[in-house]
């Protein structure tokens, strides 16, 4: 199922895009899942994910657990802890 | 509720002017600015001079984010109103990041709400800083005390 | 700082503004409004309609007592300014009766500033309100609940 | 020695006047002595001090005590607790 990914600051600059449709297989059903599927496709997504515990996720723009699952998302966003206000 | 997420600066006094024109009948109104700084890390003596600021930002979630936010404040203090204001995009130092602002007939809500509405913003709003400075460019760091401010806030 | 007790108006935006233009390098600005409610009491349901108010003020008192509490604010958090400005004389509804500012590196001590201030300004500094309604004029009485929110800043 | 009273509020109000200067006798060291000499000046200071609980002290311009000595005092005035903000 094509799931859109999004990602944000030193994230997307290490990957070097914001976004892209992905299908991971059916074996991928939690984000901690996805990160590693998504850490295979280059060495960009491997260096962006190499510290796994930097990586704050959002499923469907929600604060999401890397144990969480992904059945029936459309969107899942990948991002540093936040800096803003 | 006013909930805005833009580009544009703000007039900090202008939007004040707004809230309270809004909540005439509001005994206490409390606000908080965060404005950009000209310098890194937590100390003016030592920081780096700053040049300019970008503010990535996860637009969609950033509104649903914020609304949410103001929805709890909401249900845990009795508020007249809330408006929030985040800026994305390049910033200039002292420039205002952030604006917050409650009303309430009480001060004592008001003042929590704001500080609450604040404190949860840090850890959960969709923001990024990134700051140029003589040294180039580079992405500020999450602290910890920020984390430890938002949890004082969890329900038990 | 900027400490005054006037008897005119002032627009919260235009002192806002000044304010932050006065403290471009702070990252964190915590101001608080106290405005003239148009009812009676603590309920808004229930309470008279107000047509105007009388603060009565000592004025020498007042601008010290002022200054000691924000003087005795700047030794309790680091603090970059401080604001504070209070009517005496009639108002009208929705009118700003006081006005404090505070101005910080962290947003922590903006806050706590912010509301110490406005807690002893409570209890210490020497204003009485006189509001008029249809049923006549009465004093404010003072409220317990102020003394019990300014005794949580006494140093033990 | 003359010393300048000032009264603000319903104190003024009972009291007639916002100010007068007085000599109390010596005997007269503290603002409860004070308040209890005023209260015997009329029928309105004694009404305006009735409850003394409910009176509050400013020393020069300085919140006191009742029990507080005036010996040196220059200004005193009398007030029910401050209602601004």
């Amino acid at each position: 199922m094509a799931l859109n990914i999004l990602y944000f600051a030193w994230v997307r600059e290490k990957i070097g895009r914001g976004d892209e449709t992905v299908t991971p297989p059916a074996t991928v059903e939690t984000v901690a899942q996805l990160i590693d599927w998504l850490a295979g496709q280059s060495p960009k997504h491997s260096e962006a994910f190499k510290n796994r515990a930097q990586i704050r996720v959002a499923v469907d723009q929600t604060h999401s657990a890397h144990a969480a699952k992904i059945a029936g998302a459309k969107e899942v966003a990948f991002f540093p802890p936040v800096t803003g206000g | 509720m006013d909930i805005r997420v833009q580009k544009d600066a703000f007039g900090i006094g202008a939007e004040t002017d707004t809230f309270a024109a809004r909540n005439k009948t509001s005994g206490a109104i409390c606000t908080f600015i965060g404005q950009m700084r000209d310098f890194r890390g937590a100390d003016k003596q030592t920081g780096e001079a700053i040049a300019t600021m970008e503010l990535d930002a996860y637009p969609g979630m950033a509104d649903k984010q914020l609304l949410d936010l103001a929805t709890e404040a909401k249900s845990r203090w009795p508020l007249d109103d809330i408006a929030i204001i985040h800026r994305y995009g390049p910033l200039k130092p002292a420039e205002a990041i952030v604006f917050v602002a409650t009303a309430s007939a009480h001060r004592g809500d008001a003042f929590a709400a704001c500080e609450f509405l604040m404190d949860w913003l840090k850890t959960k709003a969709p923001f990024w800083k990134k700051e140029t400075g003589p040294s180039g460019s580079s992405w500020v760091a999450a602290l910890e005390s920020d984390d430890d401010r938002a949890k004082r806030w969890e329900k038990t």
